[in-house]
């Protein structure tokens, strides 16, 4: 789908433009999440067929769309899920600790 | 039929499943179950070495052949990998025994031994989605080990580090995307033979991304900044194991990559091995001009680490195999000096409750065992003659120079300077007289007797450099001549 | 995919992309928050209009309701302004 | 350094756009893919091929990410570990808790069906997992952390062993496969009741790993939960 390659690219900038730009620590994790959201709409648009049906057989398919990009996607929405909740908890207690989210802030306090 | 490859994988993922039940005997006497497993894996990784010794061992999990299912690839190359890393696990497990009080230490074996996995999956798998998942593996628990501490300094430097290498893995993810997309198979046998069917523009874009992705993983140049904090931050054991075997395994992986999945004529047609040299001699250098001018002896060997691993690549990308054996060769060599290093310095910073060098000055009359361990490291690392370190940088020396790269010579013998400059300076403060009044005891026996044996591996690989040389010759035998052996047996599909 | 869906399906792409801009730009956390939980949402439309249901359930769970979850514990345990 | 940023994700966008464009959008399926498709059945039993994929054909994969998930929840048990629990002590207002007493039962066997007919309708063992861990993030939103605390079933000690048991019978369906003298995870060549394809019990191993993984993926997310949320 050549015109979903320019949205995913739209969206993965977005994330990357939030990751590098923002200091709040929570904005980061929502810009890797934003970048992981594209890489998933990456994957299933080039698994997509022409009017394919979904990967459920029920004998009466004449083109099925492509299921390992599927499968991927799905290990890497889990593995997505598990890294951004480590991400949180830490930034829960670097917050205790430090007192701020700000990244500036924090390097300058660690001294 | 040989199940080794799956039971490297599986005996340290039962392990820590079976660690973290609530039942009493698991939180009571967890000690042993690690220790049980812990050498029933060391034991495990010799017997793979040994075996791929004599043939490789092609396993199909689920018993699919190779494009459709996933195969793990025990040949001499991987088995010393995996052999090199439950050396310095099975060393970091027992000097953690001691070194870790009761709080929370059982979740801290679990993430070790889910490390352990991770790393070993990683050395095996011959699949590149499985790769991402094993990287994943390794990498998540890294993240939690380096904030075990729970100070501030760990905790800023888990966050950095996780923020890093998570871009990293999407980079890693996207460029698999490319690959599959384009050619429709994931197996690295099986793409080698299918790469002429990716256009040329996205097979550069794969490339750049699997260099920029495993570069984070490795810390090469432009992403290397997490390294220091992360390393010099995380508890000793765990910054041995990281500096010693995560970051060679992600070197490993990105030049099994290189080589047997795109081909290495591939890489030098489009001067990809040119900027991966110059890439490795900037690491080098950078590595260790910021470890010259530092006053934490963690961040110190955690700078020394990345220029150490900038040599590795640099002689890593040269195409040649001799080239290789010099590279796994100093993988060798730095992991074992390194981790016995950073054991060494836990042990002092642990009775002189400090990091700094100055704070540590005159530790050495007080701890002569770990003091021991720490002068044959570093000297093995500066590469003096009668250690380890000099037979593997001369290697990486003369391949440079016989391939025309006499520039990147110079490098090496600058970068070795500096590095003989900054750990004579701290091995001369170590010793001065001139120490603090407080005597410090000896550390406990848990502590220094895997220093020894390191330091000990150190010097016997010094003194018979021929006996490991064989072996990683083999090895690296094996790496360039993958396709041949793999092609061979699956006969394209 | 005739042509009455795809014009929906690039309609919910461009929602998609304004959603992400929105939580980027907004100062407010929760409210950033929110327009995540409805980037995941038409997230899910569009995998549902690729015709991969499996992962729509996924990331209709995951997405918007443990990640969603866990940003709002995470804010309510820190701050909620930039 | 806003701008700077700006324009270096704009170059890089650029010429990634610029590469990606000519990856071939053939209308055909992939050499491999197309052998999922067409005997992903006689192979496996499962008539969901994602599944089939996931849990038979790259069943490693799954095992590993299933370890991701306890290795996530193992870092938070160690990072996490407080006694005083402070947040939604005493949870919501009556009439919700009355709502919630009538709503929970149809998300428990939803998730228990999104598990077991994993094979044959979408979803699978980690959507239904989700989906029972949200039912216990709901359950101890509304009626307060107290109540999760003194409550037996879903207590962490409980929530901890059911996720390790849950890894375990994965690995040993899959050393069922090498006692059986195939390899690790072998599905239908192990042995396993292959049954009618799309009906309930049929699809041999994938069923119970579902199961396996299903039951992780619950205990390990309700484990992260509550380490969050509870907390000093």
């Amino acid at each position: 789908m050549k015109p979903t390659l320019i949205f995913v690219l739209l969206i993965m900038s977005l994330g990357l433009y939030c990751v590098l730009v923002k200091d709040n620590l929570i904005k980061k994790a929502l810009g890797i999440n934003i970048m992981e959201g594209a890489v998933f709409l990456f994957l299933i648009s080039y698994g997509y067929r022409q009017g394919g049906s979904p990967p459920i057989l029920t004998g009466s398919e004449t083109n099925i769309v492509d299921p390992v990009p599927q499968a991927l996607t799905l290990t890497a929405i889990v593995i997505g899920a598990a890294t951004t909740a480590l991400m949180l908890g830490i930034i829960i207690k670097i917050y205790k600790i430090y007192g701020t989210l700000d990244t500036n802030e924090i390097r300058r306090l660690r001294g | 039929m040989n199940h080794l490859p799956v039971l490297l994988i599986i005996n340290p993922l039962l392990a820590a499943f079976s660690l973290s039940l609530s039942i009493p005997p698991a939180r009571k006497n967890y000690k042993i179950i690690i220790g049980v497993s812990a050498v029933i894996q060391f034991a495990l990784s010799m017997a793979a070495l040994l075996t791929s010794l004599q043939q490789p061992v092609h396993y199909h999990v689920g018993g699919w052949p190779v494009p459709l299912g996933i195969t793990l690839i025990l040949d001499v190359s991987s088995g010393f990998m995996a052999a090199f890393t439950s050396i310095l696990f099975t060393a970091a497990v027992l000097y953690s025994f001691a070194y870790i009080g009761r709080g929370k230490a059982r979740y801290y074996y679990v993430l070790l031994m889910i490390l352990w996995a991770g790393l070993t999956g990683m050395v095996l798998t011959g699949d590149l989605f499985n790769m991402i998942v094993f990287i994943e593996i390794a990498s998540v628990t890294a993240y939690s080990l380096v904030a075990f501490d729970e100070t501030s300094f760990s905790l800023e430097a888990s966050i950095k580090y996780m923020m890093l290498g998570t871009v990293g893995t999407i980079l890693i993810i996207l460029a698999t995307g490319i690959i599959y997309s384009s050619v429709g198979s994931l197996n690295i046998a099986d793409l080698y033979n299918r790469i002429q069917g990716i256009p040329e523009k996205p097979l550069k874009i794969s490339i750049a991304l699997f260099v920029a992705g495993f570069g984070v993983k490795t810390a090469l140049v432009p992403m290397h900044t997490w390294l220091a904090d992360a390393h010099s931050s995380a508890p000793a054991p765990i910054s041995a194991i990281l500096s010693g075997a995560f970051v060679k395994v992600g070197v490993f992986a990105l030049f099994k990559l290189m080589y047997n999945m795109y081909g290495w004529s591939v890489l030098t047609s489009l001067g990809t091995d040119q900027l991966l040299i110059n890439i490795g001699a900037a690491t080098a250098l950078i590595g260790g001009i910021m470890a010259a001018n530092q006053a934490d002896l963690k961040r110190m060997l955690a700078y020394s680490t990345i220029s150490q691993v900038g040599l590795i690549v640099m002689v890593l990308s040269l195409g040649t195999l001799q080239g290789l054996t010099a590279g796994f060769f100093h993988m060798f060599n730095h992991g074992i000096a390194k981790g016995a290093l950073f054991l060494s310095v836990g042990s002092m910073a642990k009775r002189a409750k400090t990091n700094r060098i100055t704070g540590l000055s005159g530790i050495g009359h007080d701890m002569p065992l770990s003091y021991f361990g720490f002068t044959v490291g570093a000297l093995a690392i500066v590469g003096i003659p009668l250690l380890n370190g000099f037979m593997s940088k001369w290697l990486i020396c003369s391949n440079l120079i016989q391939n025309g790269h006499t520039l990147h010579g110079i490098v090496l013998i600058i970068v070795s300077i500096i590095g003989a400059f900054y750990y004579f300076r701290v091995l001369e403060r170590l010793a001065s007289p001139a120490g603090p009044d407080k005597k410090h005891r000896e550390t406990s026996y848990g502590m220094f007797v895997p220093v020894v044996t390191l330091a000990g591996l150190c010097i016997i690989t010094g003194l018979l450099p021929y006996i490991p040389l064989v072996v990683i010759e083999r090895a690296s035998l094996d790496f360039f001549s993958y396709n041949s052996i793999i092609t061979g047996i699956i006969g394209g599909f | 995919m005739n042509l009455l869906i795809s014009y929906i399906y690039y309609a919910f792409l461009l929602l998609l992309v304004i959603t992400a801009v929105y939580s980027v730009i907004s100062r407010n956390l929760l409210c950033s928050i929110i327009f995540i939980s409805l980037f995941n949402l038409f997230m899910v439309i569009v995998f549902l209009l690729l015709q991969a249901p499996d992962v729509a359930m996924a990331e209709a769970v995951v997405g918007m309701g443990f990640t969603t979850a866990l940003f709002t514990i995470a804010i309510s345990k820190t701050k909620e302004e930039e | 350094m806003k701008y700077f940023s700006a324009l270096l994700i704009a170059v890089l966008m650029l010429v990634l756009f610029i590469s990606l464009q000519e990856i071939p959008l053939s209308q055909n399926l992939m050499p491999v893919s197309s052998h999922y498709v067409d005997s992903g059945v006689k192979d496996t039993g499962a008539t969901n091929l994602v599944n089939a994929v996931l849990f038979d054909y790259r069943g490693f994969d799954t095992l590993g990410e299933v370890t991701v998930i306890f290795a996530a929840a193992a870092a938070f048990k160690m990072l996490f570990s407080h006694r005083r629990i402070f947040f939604f002590r005493y949870g919501m207002s009556p009439i919700v808790k009355t709502g919630m007493a009538v709503y929970s039962p149809f998300i428990f066997i939803f998730g228990i069906y999104v598990i077991m007919a994993g094979h044959i309708s979408p979803g699978g063992g980690f959507q239904g997992g989700v989906i029972l861990a949200s039912l216990s993030i709901l359950l101890t939103l509304v009626y307060g952390l107290w109540y999760k605390v003194r409550q037996t079933v879903l207590s962490p000690a409980i929530s901890s062993n059911i996720e390790s048991m849950g890894g375990m019978v994965f690995i040993f369906i899959g050393l069922a496969g090498i006692f059986s003298g195939n390899y690790f995870l072998s599905n239908l060549g192990a042995g396993f009741f292959a049954g009618i394809p799309g009906s309930m019990f049929s699809g041999g191993s994938i069923p119970l790993l579902n199961i396996a993984s299903g039951l992780k993926v619950t205990a390990g997310l309700s484990i992260i939960f509550y380490s969050i949320a509870g907390g000093e």
